[in-house]
């Protein structure tokens, strides 16, 4: 009986915030509200229980670490006091008159998580990435390259159509020219792949490797601010371009995914553990 | 048959591994003795090149040293029976000491951590098939030392001090009015494009400075920018609105744009009105800005912040009610829904480089030079590295390794 | 009525149309499943692979598990089945959390499958709870579990949980998970996976999946599961199929209906030539 | 003085956390090892500073008589309600006290349904905001598709080579620009600690002297 009525409170409060969809109302905005106190609360409780407590509270007052007893303004009990007192120096701020005391304590804070970070970003993001592309271009097994030199393929006909069509360099103001030249720019296209194949099933090149190079290449170039984006730099910004749609079109591809399943997890929660329509 | 010797030795060895503890010699002696008498009687060449050294780990206290060496010719190749090795170490260079641990076949490297610092040591490293142990081979005398130095971690602090080296020094030549170049942003372009088409239509610009807090870098980029846009409304005295998720930020927002409109002798067409505090819940300030979208019909819209999920539920919205929309965000996950929904989008770093463009601010400029310089470093290094692997210069890629 | 006007009424059509149908295409496969194969990609197989080789009722498997409701759908089906994969094979498991929230969203899916597998507490698992400060959290964890720990999460001090014996930090730990839907699982390579060279495998949200693929790429992380398909793979493979795998019907419809929904609008913007006159490209 | 202290206070400890990293004796890292744990205590009284401001807020909306302060008591009902089971409930810890219970049933399910809502507006951006209007955008839709297709069972069975695509799509151009991106972003996070820990950056004190 308990149960059937938590999952049916549960189930109200989750088709409160889906009448959202048909317009803004009270129902939603109660449900939001709920959430951010309750949330709170649960914080607020957690943060409490599993660290003030055992951390704070217990060995400044009941002089106790883990399972031992410390003398008070022993050692331990110091190294639980002087943190203890800094964070509630944090809440002066709440008091206009000594406001500026809080800011000691958020000092350490922020300094402290600042320098923590640095080298640990140095060696993950900068370091271990550049070791990461700094690849062998040739003579390694590529387990992608037939996808690699499909795509090139595409690029060479994508790239020589844009010539011939476009920039009419071939078969201008000519109908028959024109699909002409766009033949022309697939058959170029398709000679292109060949040839990649070719090459790199004899381990000559690896165009996957060439490919990763080019794209950060291109994409560090496309961040680059102290030059104009001319000649050689313009080229590379222009293929980083390139890279980054693709790219922000993977995460765009995957993010579909994240949403509807979160909604396959509520739907999920409405039919089967409330409704039980299904099993 | 070597079964039960076989059997017997694999399970020390995994025990010993597994519990990474200390085995007594007269165990192994003992286990050996039980082996199968019928077994192989030809001991297996002793493991080549050993050396010791000083062990640097993450809080050196001077106990760990590290033992290494090349495989024995028998593991592997030769016989190919053996199946481990015994590490042990003595205070004299002739005799045999403790058994420090037993690793293996095919390992060539173990960390003794429980070294006595500042004591001398020899080690002894003998290769162990099913029944025999090997001559030892023995090096020495090295000893474990607290470290003031990782030297793992070298390249990392080079590099980290080359990189603040060139944030500082561009940050004191802004300070002292030097012109450091910096390209202008196509993005400024579009959201003067943008603003102008709003005054040709007679109607209100929307900026939403996103949700972030005020000590958000991006929020502080965005209120550059807004600075600049709202000179711009001031001069046509076009409408400007800017809805806010943060009571802070909405008073940061109304200095800059009172004081825009001052600059732009225009202090009378200033609206406070226009700049408002929506509310601090993401979905509820989205849904809020949506209706000032719906009701209000602004003719740009100009998202640049930091922004969530909620970047959808406003562009989409932006794009349907037939505004001209520029964005920019440094929050990666949104920028597909802005790059597709908007008309111009300044991606990631794109927005502090305008808001550095804008403001010429020393802090600005210092971290976005050095940061641009530290690219083409990075570019450079990446093709050292290409290069490296082509000749076969290992050095330089081992100066890198950090594990 | 005339092709064009077709298109320009649909492309008027009010967005509440729009979702109605998504929620439809949503519905349908709870009542007819499809039961489509799922293929498994490497980054899945790798984590597999390295939970299979850890030794069991030895050193534990540490999960760090640190979603919060809302990436729920996506993250527990994760938990549940790696959690499964490892008490199957009798490996020990502790868990942690480094999100508030994830203290009780961590203990209910450990006492799921700890129940299904008659697993026993203290021997096989143990919850070590909340501690707030992820960097400094993780940083201690690779000098001494029980600086961050000295206690599970129901006050049991550490010494006298019998799997925990001879556990002291990162050296003893094979292998760490992070189940995230924010930032931690970058925490855990800056601050285990660099200073310490621990193994760590991520199991995080679909939107954050891309962007970790470069660490993926440089063997920062040995495995990585994305989203909820990444479960439904981890399911397969352990031959266990729960939400990820059932989930996957109602993602293949409506993938394909929003497929669709891009094709429609597009034709109908390139047949209305509704071409908004553009800002200048710069 | 106001200003002077924290900012060295900052500086200090900064320095020493930034430091740290490349000393291993155990005369800096016994110290780091406590120092963590202060870092860890300041975070925690941090975090419920959050709290406390939520409290204030909706404090002054009832006390202001706002016109919509009947949903901040509905805020403070629920936060209240919380703490009273949290810390007065005898069995708080267990699985199945009514502190848990609330938050299994009320919390996970407001806050998952929330995310869940941009399942709908995406479908619709889809629809109406997603055109092949630039040779980015066709970029951008096309990889979304193949992606789109190749992590579902039913693109896999529409052609075999769907999958092969997405991997490639993911391992080869998203990575490549993913990283440019990393590497990007990393400069400007150390860039910013700098900043932080030198004092050129002060955002964080705020306003006032």
């Amino acid at each position: 009986m308990a149960e059937l009525f938590w999952t049916t409170v549960g189930a109200i409060l989750t088709l409160s915030i889906y009448s959202f969809l048909y317009k803004d109302n009270p129902f939603y905005k109660f449900a939001e509200h709920l959430v951010v106190g309750v949330s709170a609360g649960y914080y607020l409780v957690i943060y409490y229980w599993n660290y003030i407590d055992p951390n704070v509270a217990t060995p400044i007052f009941l002089l106790r670490v883990g399972d031992e007893s410390i003398g008070f303004m022993s050692g331990q009990w110091w190294m639980a006091f002087i943190p203890g007192l800094l964070g509630i120096l944090l809440y002066a701020r709440f008091f206009p008159k000594i406001a500026w005391v809080g800011r000691w304590p958020l000092g350490i804070y922020v300094g402290g998580y600042a320098g923590l970070g640095i080298s640990p970003v140095m060696q993950a993001r900068v370091i271990r990435q550049l070791g990461a592309n700094g690849l062998p271009l040739a003579g390694v097994d590529d387990p992608m390259a037939g996808m690699t030199n499909f795509a090139l393929g595409i690029v060479i006909f994508a790239v020589t159509t844009y010539l011939f069509v476009v920039k009419r360099s071939i078969g201008a103001g000519n109908k028959i020219a024109r699909v002409g030249a766009i033949v022309l720019a697939a058959v170029i296209g398709y000679a292109g792949y060949v040839v990649l194949t070719l090459l790199s099933n004899a381990g000559v090149v690896s165009m996957t490797n060439i490919l990763l190079v080019i794209g950060l290449l291109g994409t560090l170039s496309y961040f680059f601010f102290s030059m104009r984006h001319r000649g050689i730099l313009g080229g590379l910004a222009r293929i980083g371009i390139i890279f980054l749609m693709v790219g922000f079109g993977a995460s765009f591809g995957y993010t579909v995914m994240s949403r509807i399943s979160l909604l396959i997890g509520r739907v999920g929660f409405l039919l089967h553990d409330w409704l039980h329509l299904v099993d | 048959m070597k079964l039960p010797g076989t059997a017997c030795i694999a399970f020390l060895m995994l025990c010993a591994c597994a519990a990474n503890a200390q085995v007594d010699a007269v165990d192994v002696e003992e286990v050996l003795s039980m082996a199968d008498a019928r077994a192989d009687s030809v001991p297996p060449a002793p493991p080549r090149d050993l050396s010791a050294r000083d062990h640097i780990g993450d809080n050196d206290s001077g106990d760990r040293i590290s033992v290494s060496w090349t495989l024995s010719p028998d593991d592997g190749g030769g016989e190919a029976d053996v199946l481990g090795y015994l590490v042990m170490r003595s205070e004299a260079p002739d005799a045999r000491g403790d058994t420090v641990g037993v690793v293996p076949a095919g390992t060539t490297r173990l960390v003794d951590d429980t070294a006595v610092p500042r004591t001398p040591y020899y080690y002894h490293v003998q290769a162990v098939d099913s029944v025999n142990l090997s001559e030892p081979a023995t090096f020495g005398p090295v000893e474990g030392r607290s470290s003031f130095w990782q030297p793992r971690r070298t390249s990392v602090f080079v590099l980290m001090a080359v990189f603040f080296a060139m944030v500082i020094t561009f940050t004191q030549l802004a300070q002292k009015g030097a012109s450091l170049f910096i390209r202008r942003i196509p993005g400024l372009n579009a959201i003067e494009e943008a603003v102008g088409r709003a005054t040709e239509m007679g109607r209100p610009v929307l900026y939403v400075p996103g949700i972030g807090e005020i000590d958000n870098i991006m929020t502080i980029a965005s209120l550059t920018i807004l600075s600049h846009v709202a000179k711009i409304t001031a001069r046509y005295e076009t409408p400007l609105i800017v809805p806010t998720a943060r009571a802070v930020v909405m008073s940061a927002a109304e200095e800059v744009v009172k004081e825009a409109y001052a600059e732009a002798g225009h202090p009378d067409a200033y609206n406070p009105d226009n700049i408002r505090y929506l509310s601090d819940a993401q979905f509820a300030f989205a849904a809020a800005v949506n209706g000032i979208m719906l009701r209000e019909k602004p003719a740009a819209n100009l998202y640049l912040g930091a922004f969530w999920a909620e970047s959808l539920l406003l562009a989409e919205t932006g794009f349907e009610a037939g505004a001209i929309q520029v964005a920019g965000t440094a929050m990666v996950s949104q920028l597909p829904f802005f790059v597709t929904a908007c008309d111009f989008t300044l991606m990631g770093e794109e927005l502090y480089a305008a808001s550095a463009y804008l403001s010429r601010e020393p802090k600005l400029m210092g971290s976005l030079k050095g940061s641009d310089w530290m690219k083409a470093l990075s570019i450079a290094l990446m093709a050292a590295g290409i290069i490296a692997n082509i000749v076969g210069w290992t050095a330089f890629v081992a100066w890198f390794e950090t594990q | 009525m005339d092709g064009r006007s077709l298109f320009d009424k649909i492309l008027k059509i009010d967005r509440r149309w729009i979702f109605l149908l998504v929620g439809i295409a949503v519905v349908i496969p709870f009542f007819l499943p499809l039961g489509l194969p799922v293929v498994v990609t490497p980054p899945v197989q790798s984590l597999f692979d390295e939970v299979d080789r850890l030794p069991p009722n030895s050193q534990p498997l540490l999960m760090s598990i640190d979603y919060a409701p809302a990436t729920l759908p996506e993250l527990e089906p994760m938990s549940l089945a790696i959690l499964r994969h490892a008490f199957e094979r009798d490996v020990n498991v502790a868990v942690m959390t480094l999100h508030p929230a994830g203290y009780g969203l961590a203990e209910r899916a450990l006492l799921q499958a700890a129940e299904e597998y008659g697993m026993v507490y203290g021997e096989d698992y143990v919850f070590l709870g909340f501690q707030p400060g992820v960097s400094a959290v993780i940083l201690s964890l690779g000098v001494n579990i029980r600086n961050v720990f000295p206690e599970d999460a129901y006050g049991t001090s550490l010494s006298q949980i019998p799997m925990m014996e001879g556990i002291r930090n990162f050296d003893d730990v094979p292998l760490a998970v992070t189940l995230a839907g924010w930032s931690a699982a970058e925490a855990w390579i800056y601050y285990a996976v660099e200073p310490y060279g621990q193994r760590v495998a991520a199991g995080v949200t679909a939107v954050m999946a891309t962007d970790y693929y470069p660490y993926l790429g440089a063997g920062q992380l040995v495995g990585l599961l994305g989203g909820m398909r990444g479960a439904a793979e981890y399911e397969a493979l352990i031959e266990h199929p729960d939400q990820g795998w059932r989930g996957m019907d109602s993602q293949s419809i409506i993938h394909m209906l929003i497929i669709l929904l891009i094709v429609v609008g597009n034709v109908a913007y390139f047949v209305t030539g509704r071409k908004k006159k553009l800002v200048s490209q710069g | 003085m106001r200003r002077q202290i924290p900012l060295m206070l900052c500086f200090i400890a900064g320095v020493f956390t930034a430091v740290q990293y490349f000393i291993p004796h155990p005369a800096i890292q016994d110290f780091q090892e406590r120092f963590l744990a202060w870092l860890m205590t300041l975070l925690a009284f941090a975090f419920l500073l959050g709290t406390v401001s939520l409290i204030r807020l909706h404090w002054h909306k009832i006390r202001n008589k706002a016109d919509d302060r009947g949903y901040s008591f509905v805020a403070l009902a629920g936060l209240l309600v919380m703490i009273g089971f949290g810390f007065f409930h005898p069995a708080h810890h267990s699985p199945g006290s009514p502190f848990n219970t609330l938050f299994q049933n009320v919390q996970v399910p407001i806050e998952a349904t929330m995310f869940s809502l941009l399942a709908f507006y995406i479908a619709s951006a889809a629809f109406r905001a997603f055109r092949a209007r630039t040779m980015e955008a066709t970029l951008l839709l096309v990889a979304a598709t193949i992606v789109m297709l190749g992590r579902v069972p039913l693109g896999e069975l529409i052609h075999e080579q769907i999958p092969i695509a997405t991997r490639w799509i993911l391992e080869v151009p998203n990575m490549a620009s993913k990283r440019g991106i990393m590497i990007g972003v990393g400069l400007g996070m150390m860039a910013t600690a700098l900043k932080i820990v030198l004092g050129i950056e002060r955002a964080w004190m705020g306003g006032g002297d």
